[in-house]
């Protein structure tokens, strides 16, 4: 919305008109807009919460939280932020204490970072930097980074396994995540955020929203796969595996560093909901009218608004679907996945996407999608059935 | 630009502010602390844990960061090339096929010399 | 008493031939997944499983021993506290030990009602074991799922015998008391409930790829392994033997019934997993052949008041959900037994956890474990 | 612009700490930890450069890839709890000569060629900059490279693996 952008000029300006030193408006701008971004942050991973609760719920043909706060329990969050809040914080003797207690500042903070660069409306973006997706994917690597400090120093031996875990993962989903997100960026010829959702302001055949998702659905496939790995959600959750190693790598933590690790890991949903919802969704593009006695810009502000919300907020619900659905997968069958199907899969994407590009024809992009589509299916179809092992034969 | 990056650099330093905010104040003032011996051993499962958990230790999948760190290095070079690929047309499209192409005969060596196995 | 642990020894891996540290891992016995207070003891390789010593007894209450100081009658609510997930079969094993050292007829109807319990009884056993092994490999709806079927059956037996857990429904010489009258109904329509809810399983577990690439090949236990340790049960049918107690040497009525024994030969979690789901639907046709047949007339043969089976000794054994339970009864003529042995399912079936899961992954530690299905109050005793 | 020399001066100083950290300290894992904020601490220097690209490729690989590299490193080769490592060893007079014979020569580099705080002109952005160049002047170079990163793991791949 261009009404902050005047807004923040104006301040500025009156503020130099009484001879104040630029600095100081800066700085009253950037803490309110952290500030908003923080409390954004702990609502939605509250809501997000309760949300997961109530979707498991009802998944499972129960109620979940009934009784704090009254309706459907909408407090329940809140009653456990403050449960949480007042737990005993224990640091295990034998733990290395100062990477303990870096681990969780290094998690969340690069996840308040990655809120930098969200399109949430048009032109309500902190900032729009002109590396943006990069930035976005080489941030979110500093969580894994902080989950394997939390594991190892933890001193535990589920939490190793947990860590190691991480970063297996980590290094095995970064390469078929980037790729995948490359096939926007080629169509688009941008990085920042902003100018991607910008370019799917068209329409495909004059009908379809001009949303990404339509000629890169394989990539977008691929990319919600990896971002599912990359937050540690089922069917990827080994680094934290509850069956398993027990927590992973957070089993030593408890109280609020356990809760940063709790409200980080929902921020980062966001965050790759963010991503998916700016790179294919088309960000918040969405059918809007102008509202009597509001300025159209910021009519259609709100609206953007509201619809990035709402995409995001489906895809979060998707991936809690799968969450209360799918088994957990093990960890060679995931490094497997990721290096032997996504990877060429992202490959062949890429391919098409520059040939159908050069080839210069919009409609052939659609073509192409269909194509690997096809190809991808054919490929799984064909692949050797589920191995019968034999009897006596030890794997 | 480097101004916008100030704010990349703000909101980690108060994403970080935050964590101590709420850990080593707001919490610290209202939660109890009777720490005992039994209380701060590591968790193993309700026995003494055996040994400490930091041992060497067998990482199968090395190998995969090291794949990893030569595609992660390609993808780098994917991005500017993904950026002004339409303005430079098929000759970029071609050298960038080359490019990748060498890099899937890694793939596939790597694929075939099993290092993409879990072994 | 055991050996002391080499820690932080540099070994040569077996399986690599690499010299690496052994890292030993406590896994239970206050670990989610391990069903109660077992604790294995986990020598790894990295994320692999070199060997795993299962240690038991945290929950040992001496039940033979308590069992050698109290009456025949008195020792059928114990019975039930052996496989708490299956009390009935405990109580059925038990009685049926009894009445055979008496060689003891018991009414028709009884023996209906005998087996229409202990089937009801193993498809409740079987759902809570589906349960809580989605529950291992991260499924958590099936485990709501699960339960919620559960509960319609323990509803059944709560009106029948006033309890949801610890029956001690079974009487040497028959049943306490005849079924309530709503009873015959109500097992009709939860059969009827429950049979669309299989293909529901089915849906979530059986048919999705992720949970059969989790549990193939897994946990081998090839036939000659199995033999020698002596499993039994699903286990059992699970490398491809054709064994149940209730076909091969049957009791009660059961000849009279037709029911398939499932059998699966890939020795792995698989064929297990499979094996249980399909004993579930064959109880099912069990209960619906009972009820159909069920003949009216008394429940309890004429017993005398203390009951005094003559000197001797019998070994009965009889097919709980989780294998062959065996009572060896040791009699010399007074009202309580001179010996009193249990074997128990679980114990010998759990025995064999080593040998499956040597090569394994940690991951698969908990499938394994999952399928053995093992509950830790007939394991310690 | 005081501030963004203070700013550099803040960075650097934390890049030079946690560098210190990595060579001086006793605990090896640790050592890898203060590593990845030595690491973040370059990047924001490449972003006071106006290099921005940069810093994030110096995330995204050098924290995201090459510290679990080495995590995964010392996992394999040495029992990190017990053992300390050895900060100084036979070497460390000639490494010492090295070390000031290269800060010499960077300060007499920095002072008399170049002209301190300044670089290259300044770009709207350097991604689509680095493209151009990449894929038109520098196409022979830029080929190389895929061949030398093919090179690179072909030999990773031999070595780790004996068979």
């Amino acid at each position: 919305m261009m009404i902050f952008a005047t807004l923040v000029e104006r301040f500025y300006a009156a503020l130099a008109a009484w001879g104040i030193p630029w600095i100081v408006p800066t700085l009253v701008v950037m803490v309110i807009v952290v500030s908003v971004v923080l409390a954004y942050i702990s609502v939605a991973a509250m809501f997000m919460i309760w949300w997961e609760r109530k979707i498991s719920a009802h998944i499972q043909v129960r109620y979940g939280p009934m009784r704090v706060g009254g309706w459907h329990g909408w407090a329940q969050s809140i009653a456990d932020g403050i449960k949480l809040l007042l737990k005993e914080d224990l640091i295990p003797t034998g733990a290395d204490k100062v990477v303990f207690v870096l681990a969780p500042m290094v998690v969340f903070g690069a996840t308040v970072a990655a809120y930098v660069t969200i399109p949430w409306a048009p032109g309500l973006i902190v900032r729009d930097l002109n590396i943006g997706i990069l930035y976005m994917v080489s941030i979110s690597s500093l969580v894994v980074v902080g989950i394997i400090m939390a594991g190892w120093s933890s001193n535990n031996k589920y939490a190793t396994l947990g860590a190691l875990r991480s970063a297996a993962q980590a290094v095995s989903y970064e390469v078929p995540l980037v790729l995948s997100l490359l096939g926007p960026v080629m169509i688009a010829g941008t990085m920042s955020m902003g100018k991607l959702v910008e370019a799917q302001s068209g329409r495909w055949f004059g009908v379809l929203p001009g949303w990404f998702v339509f000629p890169q659905i394989v990539a977008f496939l691929t990319y919600f796969t990896c971002a599912l790995a990359e937050c540690n959600r089922l069917p990827f959750d080994i680094p934290e595996a509850e069956s398993e190693l027990v927590a992973g790598f957070h089993v030593e933590y408890s109280g609020m560093r356990f809760a940063m690790f709790f409200l980080a890991e929902y921020a980062n949903m966001f965050v790759v909901s963010a991503i998916a919802t700016t790179l294919f969704l088309g960000g918040w593009h969405g059918p809007w009218i102008p509202l009597p006695g509001l300025p159209r810009e910021v009519a259609h502000g709100l609206f953007g608004l509201v619809w990035f919300q709402v995409k995001c907020y489906f895809l979060i619900f998707v991936m809690m679907w799968l969450r209360w659905t799918l088994a957990r997968l093990r960890v060679d069958q995931l490094m497997g996945f990721a290096w032997k199907v996504l990877l060429p899969i992202s490959f062949a994407n890429l391919i098409v996407t520059g040939l159908v590009l050069i080839l210069g024809k919009h409609a052939l992009l659609y073509v192409g999608g269909i194509a690997i589509l096809l190809l991808v299916a054919i490929l799984l179809a064909a692949r050797p059935a589920a191995r019968t092992v034999r009897v006596g034969e030890r794997t | 630009m480097a101004a916008d990056y100030a704010y990349v650099g703000f909101f980690l330093v108060v994403g970080v502010l935050f964590v101590i905010l709420n850990i080593e104040i707001l919490s610290r003032i209202i939660r109890p602390h009777n720490p005992n011996p039994q209380k701060l051993t590591t968790y193993e499962c309700g026995e003494e844990p055996i040994g400490i958990g930091w041992i060497r230790f067998h990482v199968r999948y090395y190998l995969y960061a090291l794949v990893y760190i030569v595609f992660a290095v390609e993808t780098v070079f994917l991005f500017p090339w993904a950026i002004v690929f339409r303005e430079l047309g098929l000759f970029a499209f071609l050298e960038m096929m080359v490019f990748i192409g060498i890099l899937l005969v890694g793939l596939a060596y790597a694929w075939k010399k099993g290092a993409l196995e879990w072994a | 008493m055991e050996k002391p642990i080499p820690i932080g020894t540099t070994v040569v891996m077996e399986r690599t031939g690499e010299t690496m540290e052994e890292m030993y891992v406590n896994m239970g016995p206050q670990h989610p997944s391990t069903h109660g207070v077992l604790r294995l003891m986990l020598k790894l390789d990295g994320e692999y499983i070199i060997d795993c010593i299962p240690y038991i007894g945290y929950l040992h209450r001496c039940h033979e021993k308590i069992g050698e100081n109290r009456n025949y009658t008195q020792i059928i609510p114990y019975t039930d506290r052996l496989d708490y997930l299956a009390s009935m079969s405990m109580n059925f094993g038990y009685v049926l030990a009894v009445e055979r050292l008496m060689g003891q007829k018991i009414p028709e109807r009884a023996e209906y009602m005998r087996v229409i319990l202990a089937e009801l009884q193993r498809i409740a056993s079987h759902l809570i074991w589906l349960g809580t092994f989605g529950l291992d490999l991260g499924n958590f709806t099936i485990f709501m799922y699960c339960f919620r079927e559960r509960e319609m059956v323990l509803d059944l037996f709560e009106s029948v015998t006033g309890q949801r857990l610890n029956y001690s429904f079974y009487r040497i010489g028959g049943m306490p008391m005849d079924f309530p009258d709503t009873f015959l109904t109500d097992c009709q329509a939860f059969l009827a409930w429950f049979k669309p809810r299989l293909p529901e399983y089915d849906a979530i577990m059986t048919d999705n790829i992720l949970f059969q690439k989790r549990v193939q090949g897994v946990g081998i236990s090839p036939p000659q392994v199995a033999v020698e340790y002596g499993l039994s049960g699903p286990m059992l049918r699970a490398c491809g033997i054709k064994w149940d107690l209730r076909r091969n040497e049957p009791y009660s009525i059961y000849d009279r019934f037709e029911f398939d024994i499932p059998v699966f030969d890939t020795c792995d979690v698989w064929a297990r997993y499979m094996v249980r789901r399909r004993e579930m639907e064959e109880s099912v046709k069990i209960v619906e052949q009972a009820l159909a047949q069920l003949p009216p007339g008394e429940v309890m043969a004429k017993m005398p008041k203390t009951i005094k089976p003559p000197a001797g000794q019998i070994y009965s054994r009889a097919e709980s959900p989780r294998g062959e339970i065996g009572f060896y009864i040791v009699s010399d003529g007074s009202p309580k037994p001179y010996r009193y042995k249990v074997r128990s399912p679980a114990y010998v079936n759990l025995s064999a956890l080593p040998e499956m899961l040597k090569g394994c992954l940690v991951a698969d530690c908990v499938a394994v474990l999952g399928s053995v299905d093992i509950v830790l109050g007939e394991v310690d005793r | 612009m005081t501030l963004k020399l203070g700013i550099f001066y803040f960075l650097a100083a934390f890049t030079v700490w946690a560098s210190a950290v990595v060579v001086l300290g006793k605990n090896i894992v640790r050592s890898a930890v203060a590593l990845i904020f030595g690491f973040c601490g370059m990047a924001a220097l490449y972003v006071l450069l106006d290099a921005e690209f940069l810093a994030a490729v110096q995330v995204l690989i050098y924290v995201g890839g090459i510290t679990i590299l080495l995590l995964f490193a010392i996992m394999l080769t040495s029992r990190i709890g017990s053992t300390t490592a050895r900060v100084v060893n036979d070497q460390v007079i000639l490494s010492a000569i090295a070390a000031i014979g290269l800060l010499v020569g960077l300060i007499y580099a920095s002072t008399s060629g170049i002209p301190a705080m300044s670089g290259p002109p300044r770009l709207p952005e350097t991604a689509p900059f680095l493209g151009r160049a990449l894929l038109t002047t520098y196409a022979l170079p830029f080929e190389a490279v895929s061949v030398l990163l093919l090179a690179a793991m072909v030999g990773a791949i031999v070595l780790a693996r004996k068979d």
